[in-house]
């Protein structure tokens, strides 16, 4: 068994993904995720496992650079933070377009432009309501310790060739930041070029006595064809929401009142529960862990059972929209955000619920 | 002799390389993407390379190339077809990566990504075509489009002092320690597909020997865009392209 | 058990690696641990903070407003942190250069003069763990030898023949700990 | 001296009808027929067949690659 | 009074910004929308008003040209297709969180990826939700002819220095590329430089004897202040919720079903409608002309009126998350929507309301 | 003499330009930037147009030099001041328009804008302070890292058949028929201050008089990314990054 | 009034012009009018269409399934339209290179050999224009005067010269249009 | 020979002690403080004032513009 280990998240993804047998990391320094890169660079994994590791000359770059990995068939990711990743999005779009497996790791920011380096969940729209065009859905993970870092890069690249899909891992810079306990995932070895061509017979290897050329493209000038894979996209989708739904349950079973957090936000909604509880108020955490596939269903059953919920989020309102989409109008959904980079205490949560849900 | 004692599999001298597919090409009749896809696909078969070759498609007239060469096919966002070849090429070394690109998407949208790979030295082959223009969004100016052209964006010409110099890419790129190769051609006459075809073969091998980034720019027309007939075309890029982008090579090491 | 301490001074300090080894301490003790920095441009200078938190449970919030204890050293820290140390918590400050002493008087105060001393001493590299011997000496909540085992792991390989040096620092910041103030 | 005769084969429906071969022909051996293929080009044909080396000229600057060419020494 | 004309709708545009007094165009030529640069191109406007044309080198270079230019208080835009429009994604974060004035044109092609250029409505999430990082909103214009192609653009120019907010005119390749009668909107002049001054005390004209400099960022490193930096614009855009809605009834008033559509797709169910209030069931079109702001109070008020809704778009379903929003569950929501480039007829409209909403 | 009698105005020969803020600056002790910041301060005071000029800070460790030279600024997104800088100047020809990049922002991910910026001879000056490193970030590689240069991306040093060759872009730049004048300085010296302020100068004036785009590459130390004191840094910077950038104009018509 | 009308055939025959001038003759008559076309990658010789909608009331969708006349110039758009003529509507096409004919018996159908005829009086540049004389006389709903009117806006200034020949054509074009099936 | 004799007044609040005013004095005029200003930063003064020729080297590679020189004719 793997020995526990204390590093931060941005350095538990590298280490995370090195031992998952990724093929390549590609992307450029952007705070607060740089260590993501650093740590690969310091690891110099080209040496053991032959993953390539590159920064790029930009982000736009780092996107396309891992679509053409992708295209081969290899295990390859990027990451970035908040600006980073918005100019990431037209190839996010083609990598969905085109169907292809990757992992995306965003360590948000606060802003919209510049803002601020500190954490934020501001990119949760731009993650799950596609901040690319077109229409496509990044399967988006939502860890909220250091460990789920290490296990979500894992898991991400699950996801990524079981659909074909891009993933993305929306963590923040208190989660890439922090350091906690963690246990990394084992040594997977690096796929072989054979088993690639096995795994992935779509990929771009080289015909290698293949008959048919293997093609990556997300262009289609023929409307009836184009509609065709914009519906088979669909059908995946469907697919990944009714399979992959994720999400964790805090002395929810017997709530009066929910609150809806994710990621390091509901790291901080834990405290408030306890706080909650220890003054009698039957208060429940729903942590999505999937952010898209949404756990619909679930809110949408504890929206019978409470009589309230509220949703916090380091931002401005946004993850609200999609609970209040599952709620539909059955018990009342109420938002508490902070911004640009401030964090709500554990108390002010607690105030917020009772003033806005309680009365 | 007659015909029928002339045309017999035996006497044939040349022939369309069976690696260039069926399919039609859709490009505009007299186009030189054509001429160039052809002796791409001549130097794949040559070189016996077909199985272990990677082509990265353009946004621009040639985005459908992987239709016309029987390899495996990347096509990339406008621009950007350098950073996925430097990720093909570098995860599978053994293969045999080339981008093929407008000079709409290598010079514009796609500086940045040109540069950086051929300054890494990537092991890629860049073949790029330069008509002067964007033929595929209906003949706006490129980069590369001459002073006084005119274009669908500069109907007047172009105007230098407002839009800038026809820009020598591959001038630019020759400077960068990670490029081996760089040379101009044209296909406008049979010599010149010849010499072009030559440069193509020593780029792919320059790739596969692991030399550094080569790149061919083949001055070619866009008579669509031009709006001339492919002659005329022809005819203009000697007089008027071949003066401001020299062929030839630029540098080889 | 549970510890929430933060540490904040100038960048240079040595404050994030100071947390680092104490989060590292309590691993070795099989404690929850959590390290959270603040962190900003690169810019030499600055001030620069870490919050600490070993506890014997699950640790919810790694983000903290109230502080079982801190560590301080210098003057802006004292100014931001000391109404957020939890009433009967400790302060521990170094001495050098502040001309705002702490004021509370809810909470237990210590001063260590680890700058003046370490230098004095001629062991100006190993500061933080002067400051870091003084904490433990009040809030014995790791033992020694987890530190140093802690020590050991926070520090590359290549310096580990500077943990003699690090171990006396660490036993000498316990001998120069004074108390201000201590609560009944 | 022994004259090469040529002959050259166009798949007509490949054709486009661009004329590059016609020009590029040394013994202006091709023309573009009056009948159109069925996507409406006039293709290439070999107007003076006798006169035809076999050089492919018009070959090598065919864009679409209708031609193949056919050489024997006379 | 102008005369009529007949043009395409990216004609329009041009003609407009060029009468409504705008200063500078930045573009890069993408289909379905590159008449709008050629038209400015052939109209020479540098030689009238003065107005600035420039073909960037790229959509990235062209909004960050529309970054400078809309700082020095100029009235500037760009425009493009969905692809190009994901690449300006970083950019449009910087000028929201900046606070300039400026308008982005979007004649939306289908997706994802390189996709289609036949027209589609799937960059509605990306428009409407924030493709960028960070909490911004872009006013949203969303016509559905030629002439609204004209009028919005101008509207568009008023609403951005309104609000110190970019404005996107989010169109689609049928209204771009369609001619139909215009009645373009008077010459306006340029402002002067001293009007520029004196109307955007903020930009940075050069001092000028201005005592205090003008700086234009998005940056706050300062937590504390960032978050009244973004509260301040999320009161701005609670004015904007408030005084900004537009939207268009067609039959509603005696309403028992209505349709919600926007742009082209809303012209093919103004046919739908006929056809439905032709066999005697009484349909409703509401067209939102501003997609940001919604106009969520109206359909509130209709989802107590009607028997169910249908929501039509070119694209697998996006404007319909905003009509639940609105409903929150008072009446039945459905969806129908045709991708790739394909339009639904009206007939086909007609069938899916009923199977969905009459049964 | 005391040093009262020396110390009186009007013994005064060299003191803050007032155009230069009170407030301190964030930098490092003994980063070059700030001897930068002083000499285009200066500039723009001698040339009387604080007024009229209006600078374009990076992304970068310079992304507050709008708190430090009194005049108008924009902030531009990472790379794209030279995009900025296009329109302010061609929407307000009559003011004075410069960038102020770093060798990542400049070089990396602002290559397209600079580049084509420089190729339209857009009437801007460009500063470019190339230290080699991405000092905001935390001392990463840049474009122009010194090979064998240790960065926390690099931690064992830039290995070039890897990481790419140290970009000389100035020399890029100069090949384009946009620019007027490119030029390499530094700031390490008193007389190379004096040289490197001639030549920002030159650079402002160039832009009023429309003569095209002016690039002044400052070569600088990152004292602080690099790992050294301000004055080691300085001596590395010459024994190191003057022989791969060597200081002079490269080119000025 | 409302006539929805498709006109289809290879690009470069003058398709979207013609489509053009019928619009600008519609606007001259004050009718509401739509021109939409199809639209594609710019290379040379594929097929273009555009339909027109000339209406005395406001126009809806301006993207049609089916129309009143279908013009029609070569066989591939023949094959895609011929099915979404409205019965009792209008099919006119150019002979020329036709295989598979019109097969359907409840449209009117008529044939005009423009190309033909164009070529033989040298008028090939106005081809365009023999066939939209065909299309007004079988359906004249608008004045030819307003065509020409509309003609006018259409060209640039600069070929103004050209209006005569393109009267001509179109009065040409009048003549030659035969019926080949007309409903009763 | 007339002789230049200066004199610099150090802005102290602003001085980061970076030494590079020292590093440039042609006459060793300069040294750093002991005491640290309320940055924290050892600020640099004139250690042999009477060295100084007002040559303004130091104040030219000054980072922070802390440095005002005067001069005079000895
Ligand atoms: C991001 C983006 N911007 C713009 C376009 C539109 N576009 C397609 S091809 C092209 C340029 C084509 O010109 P060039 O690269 O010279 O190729 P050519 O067609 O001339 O061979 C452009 C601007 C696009 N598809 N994507
Ligand atoms: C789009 C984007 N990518 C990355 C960053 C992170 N970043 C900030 S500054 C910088 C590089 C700074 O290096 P340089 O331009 O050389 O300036 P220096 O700090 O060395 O003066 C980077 C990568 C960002 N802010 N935005
Ligand atoms: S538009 Fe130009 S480049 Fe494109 S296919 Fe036609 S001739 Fe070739
Ligand atoms: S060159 Fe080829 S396509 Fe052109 S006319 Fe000749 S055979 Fe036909
Ligand atoms: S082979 Fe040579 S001679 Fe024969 S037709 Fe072709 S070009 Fe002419
Ligand atoms: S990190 Fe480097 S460039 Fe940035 S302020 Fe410090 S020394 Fe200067
Ligand atoms: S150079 Fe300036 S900042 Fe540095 S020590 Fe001297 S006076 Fe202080
Ligand atoms: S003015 Fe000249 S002599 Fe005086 S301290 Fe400065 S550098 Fe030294
Ligand atoms: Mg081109
Ligand atoms: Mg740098």
């Amino acid at each position: 068994m793997e020995e526990i280990k204390l590093m931060k998240g941005n350095e538990a993804v590298a280490e995370a993904a090195i031992r998952c047998g990724c093929d390549g990391y590609f992307g450029y320094p952007i705070t607060p995720q740089s260590e993501i890169l650093e740590t690969l660079m310091a690891l110099e994994p080209w040496k053991t496992t032959g993953m390539v590791v590159l920064q790029a000359e930009s982000e736009t770059a780092s996107i396309n650079m891992v679509y053409g990995g992708a295209g081969c068939g290899k295990k390859v990711m990027t990451s970035s933070s908040s600006p980073g990743i918005s100019l990431m999005q037209e190839g996010l779009s083609y990598i969905a377009g085109a169907e292809l497996p990757c992992v995306v790791v965003n360590v948000t920011r606060g802003g919209p432009g510049l803002g601020t380096i500190q954490p934020s969940q501001a990119d949760y729209f731009q993650t799950v309501k596609g901040g690319g065009h077109g229409d496509y859905k990044l399967i988006t993970l939502a860890p909220a310790s250091v460990q789920e870092m290490a296990d979500h890069t894992v898991l991400a690249f699950d996801l990524a060739f079981k659909y074909r899909n891009p993933v993305m891992v929306l963590s923040d810079g208190i989660i890439g930041q922090m350091m906690e306990k963690v246990q990394l995932p084992p040594y997977q070895p690096r796929l072989t070029d054979e088993q690639v061509r096995e795994k992935c017979p779509w990929a771009t290897t080289g015909k290698h006595g293949r008959k048919q050329q293997n093609v990556i493209t997300s262009l289609e000038l023929r409307s009836e064809e184009m509609e065709k894979i914009n519906n088979r996209l669909q059908e995946k989708y469907n697919q990944v929401e009714q399979n992959e739904v994720r999400f964790e349950e805090y002395f929810c079973d017997d709530a009066e009142y929910l609150i809806t957090a994710f990621g390091s936000c509901a790291r901080i909604c834990q405290k408030t529960i306890e706080i909650l509880r220890s003054e009698g108020i039957k208060a429940g955490l729903l942590r999505p862990i999937t952010l898209y596939p949404f756990p619909t269903e679930a809110i949408a059953k504890f929206a019978k059972q409470v009589k309230g919920i509220l949703s916090v989020e380091l931002n401005a309102g946004q993850m609200v929209e999609d609970v209040r989409l599952a709620v539909n109008g059955v018990t009342p959904v109420e938002f508490y955000g902070r911004q640009g980079g401030m964090t709500p205490t554990p108390d002010e949560v607690v105030k917020a619920l009772k003033s806005k849900l309680i009365k | 002799m007659t015909l029928e004692e002339i045309i017999k599999p035996e006497n044939q001298v040349y022939g369309k390389t069976p690696l260039l597919t069926e399919t039609p090409m859709h490009y505009c009749p007299g186009c030189s993407h054509g001429v160039v896809h052809k002796l791409i696909a001549e130097v794949i078969e040559e070189m016996n390379i077909a199985d272990k070759t990677v082509g990265i498609a353009p946004v621009g007239c040639a985005v459908f190339a992987y239709n016309y060469i029987d390899i495996d096919w990347q096509e990339a966002a406008h621009g950007r077809a350098p950073a996925l070849a430097t990720a093909a090429k570098r995860l599978n070394p053994e293969n045999c990566v080339f981008t093929y690109q407008g000079d709409g998407d290598l010079a514009a949208i796609g500086t940045a990504e040109t540069i950086h790979a051929c300054n890494r030295g990537e092991n890629i082959a860049i073949f790029f075509i330069n008509n002067g223009i964007y033929g595929m969004t209906g003949g706006q100016m490129a980069p590369t489009t001459l002073e006084g052209m005119k274009t669908a964006t500069c109907p007047n010409g172009r105007d230098v002092s407002m839009e800038g110099y026809p820009l020598k890419i591959s001038e630019m790129l020759a400077l960068l320690d990670g490029t081996c190769y760089v040379t101009r051609q044209a296909v406008h006459t049979a010599a010149s597909t010849v010499r072009a075809k030559k440069a193509i073969r020593k780029a792919l091998e320059n790739s596969m020997a692991s030399k550094g980034t080569s790149i061919v720019e083949v001055v070619s027309t866009c008579n669509s865009g031009w709006k001339m007939t492919p002659h005329q075309a022809n005819k203009w890029m000697v007089e008027n392209m071949f003066p401001a982008y020299p062929l030839g090579d630029i540098k080889d090491r | 058990m549970k510890e929430e301490i933060i540490i904040a001074g100038f960048g240079g300090q040595g404050v994030l690696s100071m947390g680092k080894i104490l989060a590292y301490s309590g691993l070795m003790q099989g404690k929850e641990v959590s390290w959270m920095p603040s962190y900003g441009p690169e810019q030499r200078g600055g001030t620069a903070n870490v919050t600490v938190i070993l506890s014997d449970e699950r640790i919810s919030s790694p983000i903290l407003y109230e502080f079982d204890t801190a560590i301080i050293l210098n003057q802006p820290s004292l100014d931001k942190f000391e109404s957020r140390i939890k009433p009967g918590g400790t302060l521990i400050y170094d001495g050098h250069g502040f001309v705002r002493p702490p004021k509370r008087t809810d909470i237990n105060i210590y001063r260590i003069d680890a700058l003046e001393q370490s230098i004095a001493l001629n062991m100006a590299k190993t500061f933080n763990m002067f400051i870091l011997g003084g904490f433990l000496k009040v809030r014995p909540i790791v033992k020694i030898e987890d530190v140093l085992l802690g020590l050991k792991k926070s520090l590359p390989e290549r310096h580990h023949h500077l943990l003699p040096q690090n171990e006396k620092a660490l036993r000498k910041g316990m001998e120069i700990l004074v108390p201000v103030h201590v609560i009944a | 001296m022994a004259k090469n005769r040529g002959a050259v084969v166009i798949d007509t429906e490949r054709c486009k009808g661009c004329q590059l071969c016609k020009e590029a022909c040394p013994s202006k051996v091709l023309n573009m027929n009056i009948d159109a293929n069925s996507k409406g080009y006039h293709y290439a044909y070999m107007e003076t067949a006798e006169a035809c080396t076999g050089c492919a000229s018009c070959a090598y600057v065919c864009p679409d690659a209708c031609i193949t060419v056919y050489r024997v020494k006379n």
